[in-house]
């Protein structure tokens, strides 16, 4: 068909439609966040094999394809392995929120763990957020079992 | 949003993305059609000459471009039909729905619209419907409230 | 064994931030026809089709049942795969499969993505984990952003060098019809003046430090559709195949937390492997063009290194020196890349189409000068995962 | 053409739901076929997931189970369709002189999100999705398309629940196994007419696994071979309406296709076995009609003269089907498992006495768009 210029082309809408999803953490990822919730410390799991400590647990060492079950303690202090300061929002998809310009956004190896975890920093300040800074995680005062339970982390 | 089961944590969240998907050019004109003259146009295969409704911008079997736009009447047959008696969020109406394949006059195969105006138990393929306009059309397939029988 | 396997067909539509004038099944019509009538073709002649885009993207569940009637598969065997940002090649290494396993003759690939049907930043948070990283992620560029600073971090690179990839792939668009982004200004102007400008001008945006607006790439409406066949029949279809010399992927991460940050050592790892196969011993000598899937400007420092184009730290030299624009010794990105197209689900096969194109000798303003036996094309997505695909002019012994 | 076997056969049991992660019910899954092949992870050259966005509520669902898949330094891809669909590459990439062995391994767990609104958004989303139609209610459109083509009755029907879920009464791994009569269906709760309670398969979590290798990776493993012997896919037309429904010609075309590579000319003599896809109840002697062990129409007439039980002609699906547990995109490759375990006489209660070949069977989107077959034997 020939292009009718300035014809009306319309849309349809998903309007308020949303997928909703129930997903089970499962029992590695259950005991982590519990740990927090509960006591406010962290816990990984070691690797049988290599000897990693994977931050969040999960069963499957990738690289050794064995399954862990040796929990093990790791620090609520670590150091920035890579970050960034983010200074163009976005509307969160799941809460639709969006959060306040500029922030800090760090990968943390926390102390004994062999993996990062990624979360937000409370500073923006580009002369401190650099790789190889100390942070320590700061909790929210009632967890109720999510990462989120995990407010951001500060530089020490 | 988690909540405490046991030993284990279930995790409450969705996949909220706006989704606002392009009609096309020759799907606007479909819809342009029901909405401001209700009418229902279909398109047909300049080579295998059947009559696609809703209209396609290709015949799939022949693989080449459609052209001829094709007025068709509001009036059909039933194909087939089901009554849905479970409530499910995104169908806009409330149990029990009947859904039709309804094979309008002219054209080659079937809309799959909603059957109203009808005794559950008066349903039966082959009877002939006709189609009822929504009185506030917005340009999309709800244009058509449903399909009637015809008495 | 398999069958050898060349390209023989490629198409595309115009790449553009919308296209409200067809759906989701007419654009992906477009760039198979086109493919078709690259190839001289008719549709009965293939004999598979591969598609593959992502689900979340344009809200379509069983994108492969949906689009049949566009793409062509009604009554033909038909497949879906999909991995996110390596979609692209992985559907091209899915047709290739298909004829190198014997079973098919002709096998058409189809990737696109209509991006402008949703919000893209959403979209794309949606492919990580719910649990551990929806809720803390810092967004879509993030993820860049943070592999940028490091690298700056570790050899001392600086935002000039991000810039030049930038206006490299900005001019070679130029000469691309395709493209989505055609920055007229830049047409004749010396690279290091635009470098200037853009690293100094308060228009560009800055998203997260070294990332401006200028480092990243659009975001497309497009889809791409190349044809594979077998040893067979590639040569009576077309004069030049592109022949799949050989593949490889890695998509070892499941967490963010868990990339290595030092290297992309997936792509290492996918790019060793396929050179290993290919017998190819110095890729900057023997390479002769690049289709690289280049997401934002600091990737096409770095990425150069883990190819093993150069040793670490030094793409910079090589992008500075000229050896990748359009009459290097290594021209990358002839088309203008991600950074200047970026339908996702279509965008790594695009640099499959492209990268044969340029050994089919049908690249139009954008084929390079000189002769082209070996040409690589790669993809990027998920948890830094890689594909790598060599295809070269010469039919693999 | 090289021959294809599976050595490995490994799944989860399915439930309604299970807790754990998408990652440990495929850990679960590839190693069990690890075992059964008698190899290990070293042996595996290449990987195959297979898995859905919008069943798992990730864009690029595959990236939540590449370690547990054993993927690691390893090519990998991942189809989104039927398990079916997975084999089906797996055995290309066998085949195509870039690697002897490849396992392909599916998860599912419909417990997490919706079905009626992530089957809802396989319709287009301009003409058929604001209309609010799924995966059962389209069903049900075609099961009447059927009732009016082969004049088939709703306790026709309602044979194929009763006989699959007698048959999951063997089946360790299934969901639902039940001592119903055909009553018992007639009576249950009205889903979309004429579909009943006991016509729709439940959903399911779960997950499953092959090991497939050519002739040159078959030394590493312990296992001896089920060998491919044919396969076929096709997909029909996808408008609602403008494909007829009570026609599976796709299925003809797959069903042609391996037959022909298996030289199997007459199927019901020739097949000992069939494990095909009964989302619905309907769905079974519909694919009847199509893998044509029936004539055109005639379907109702073989479930009804009881020579597709067990211990009869041709048992189908002595598993007891996906209408007994459906974990959708596993349950083909589940069906391809329970083929296998037939031809190895190691389907322990649900044993079909002497089975050499065996027919397996998936499906993809609405109303059986696409078909895969696979037929395998000694």
């Amino acid at each position: 068909m020939e292009k009718k210029k300035g014809m009306e082309l319309l849309t349809i809408s998903s309007g308020d439609m949303f997928q909703p999803y129930r997903w089970s953490v499962g029992k590695y990822g259950s005991k982590f966040l519990l740990e927090i919730k509960e006591n406010k410390r962290f816990i990984g799991v070691k690797c049988p094999k290599c000897g990693r400590v994977y931050v969040p647990p999960r069963k499957v060492c990738g690289r050794c394809y064995v399954a862990m079950d040796e929990f093990v303690p790791v620090s609520d202090e670590g150091e920035i392995v890579v970050c960034a300061i983010i200074e163009f929002g976005f509307v969160d998809p799941s809460t639709g929120v969006q959060r306040p310009v500029p922030y800090g956004y760090v990968f943390v190896k926390l102390d004994g763990a062999d993996t990062a975890l990624p979360h937000f920093l409370d500073s923006a300040d580009p002369e401190k957020v650099k790789v190889g800074a100390r942070v320590k995680a700061v909790f929210e005062e009632e967890c109720k079992g999510s990462i989120m339970d995990i407010k951001h982390f500060t530089l020490i | 949003m988690s909540k405490m089961e046991s030993e284990n944590i279930y995790y409450e969240g969705r996949i909220k993305v706006p989704y606002k998907w392009y009609v096309g050019e020759t799907g606007s004109r479909f819809f342009i059609a029901l909405r401001d003259k209700k009418e229902i146009w279909g398109i047909r295969c300049p080579r295998c000459r059947k009559v696609y409704v809703p209209p396609v911008k290709n015949c799939w079997e022949c693989f080449i471009p459609t052209k001829e736009w094709v007025r068709l009447k509001d009036t059909g047959t039933l194909e087939s039909f089901t009554v849905v008696h479970y409530p499910n969020e995104v169908i806009p109406k409330k149990p029990p729905v009947v859904y039709g394949l309804i094979k309008i006059d002219g054209a080659d195969g079937s809309l799959l619209h909603f059957v109203g105006d009808i005794d559950i138990s008066e349903l039966k393929t082959g009877m002939r419907v006709r189609a009822v306009f929504a009185d506030e059309r917005a340009g999309n397939i709800l244009d058509i409230k449903h399909f009637a029988p015809i008495p | 064994m398999g069958k050898r396997t060349a390209i023989v067909g490629f198409g595309q539509t115009y790449q553009r931030s919308s296209r409200k004038d067809v759906n989701g099944v007419e654009l992906i019509n477009e760039a198979v026809i086109a493919a078709l009538a690259d190839a001289e073709l008719t549709i009965k002649d293939i004999d598979a089709v591969v598609i593959g885009n992502m689900d979340h993207f344009e809200g379509i569940n069983y994108v492969d049942m949906w689009s049949v009637e566009g793409s062509g598969g009604v009554m033909k065997p038909i497949m879906k795969v999909t991995t996110g940002g390596t979609t692209g090649t992985t559907v091209a290494m899915c047709a290739y499969y298909h004829v190198a396993s014997g079973m098919f003759d002709k096998v058409l690939a189809i990737g696109w993505e209509k991006n402008s049907e949703s919000d893209t930043t959403g979209a794309i948070i949606t492919a990580f984990d719910p649990i551990w990283e929806r809720p803390n992620i810092g967004g879509a560029i993030a993820g860049l952003a943070v592999e940028a600073s490091k690298y700056m971090d570790n050899y001392g690179i600086t935002e000039r060098d991000g810039a030049r990839v930038a206006v490299r792939e900005r001019l070679h668009a130029l000469n691309n019809p395709y493209a989505h982004l055609h920055q007229e200004w830049m047409k004749g102007m010396e690279a290091d003046k635009i470098v200037d400008l853009l690293v100094t001008s308060e228009q560009n945006q800055m998203l997260a430090y070294p990332l401006r607006m200028s480092d990243m790439c659009p975001r497309t409406d497009g889809a791409a559709a190349v044809i594979f066949a077998s040893e067979d029949i590639a040569e009576k279809i077309a004069p030049i195949p592109a022949w799949v010399i050989s593949t490889a992927n890695r998509h070892n991460y499941v967490y963010l937390g868990d990339i290595n940050w030092d290297a992309n050592d997936t792509l290492e790892a996918a790019s060793r492997k396929v050179f290993e196969k290919a017998g190819v011993k110095e890729p900057l000598k023997e390479i002769d063009i690049c289709e690289i899937y280049l997401p934002y400007s600091y990737a096409g420092l770095k990425w150069m290194e883990s190819i093993g184009f150069c040793g670490p730290g030094q793409g910079p030299r090589l992008v500075w020196d000229g050896v990748t624009d359009m009459d290097g010794e290594l021209p990358v990105n002839p088309s203008g890349g991600v950074m200047s197209s970026n339908p996702i689900g279509a965008t790594a096969l695009l640099r499959v189409g492209e990268a044969a194109w340029q050994i089919m000798g049908k690249a139009g303003p954008r084929q390079v000068k000189k002769d082209v036996n070996l040409a690589l094309a790669t993809g990027f997505g998920g948890c830094n995962w890689a594909d790598v695909m060599l295809l070269g002019k010469k039919r693999p012994s | 053409m090289e021959k294809i076997a599976i050595v490995g056969v490994g799944q989860t049991t399915y439930e309604k739901s299970k807790e754990d992660t998408f990652a440990e019910i495929v850990f679960e899954a590839a190693t069990l076929a690890l075992s059964d092949a008698g190899g290990d992870i070293g042996d595996i050259d290449n990987v195959v997931t297979v898995s859905n966005d919008f069943w798992d509520g990730r864009t690029i669902s595959s990236m939540a189970v590449m370690d547990a898949a054993g993927s690691w330094d390893k090519d990998i891809s991942t189809v989104e369709g039927d398990g079916i669909f997975g084999a089906l590459y797996g055995m290309m990439r066998s085949l195509s002189g870039s690697f002897n062995t490849t396992l392909v391994v599916a998860h599912v767990k419909g417990s997490e999100g919706k079905m009626n609104l992530i089957t809802n958004a396989m319709f287009d989303p301009i003409y058929q999705r604001g209309l609010g139609i799924d995966a059962t209610s389209s069903a049900a459109l075609q099961a009447r398309c059927y009732m009016e083509a082969s004049g088939a009755i709703e306790e026709d029907f309602a044979l194929v629940s009763v006989k699959n879920h007698r048959n999951a009464i063997n089946n360790p791994y299934s969901q639902l196994p039940m001592e119903i009569t055909v009553e018992d269906v007639m009576k249950s709760k009205k889903i979309a007419e004429p579909l009943k309670l006991l016509d729709c398969s439940p959903i399911s979590d779960g997950a499953a696994a092959i090991i497939l290798t050519n002739e040159s990776g078959l030394k590493r493993f312990k296992k001896d071979p089920v060998w491919i012997r044919g396969v076929g896919h096709c997909s029909d037309s996808y408008t609602l309406g403008y494909r007829d429904l009570a026609n599976p010609r796709a299925l003809k075309d797959a069903a042609y296709k391996a037959y022909k590579m298996a030289g199997i000319k007459d199927p019901m003599k020739e097949l000992d076995a069939v494990e095909l896809y009964d989302a619905y109840s309907y769905m079974e002697p519909l694919w009847y009609e199509g893998l044509g062990l029936a004539p055109e129409g005639k379907g109702p007439d073989l479930i009804k003269s009881g020579a597709t039980n067990m211990n009869s002609d041709l048992p189908v699906n002595p598993s007891g089907g996906v209408i007994s547990a459906h974990p959708v995109m596993v349950a083909g490759l589940a069906r391809l498992i329970e083929a296998v375990l037939q031809i190895r006489s190691e389907a322990d209660k649900r044993q079909v006495k002497g089975a050499k070949t065996a027919l397996a069977h998936g499906i993809n989107g609405p109303c059986g768009q696409a078909h895969g077959v696979f037929i395998v034997g000694i």
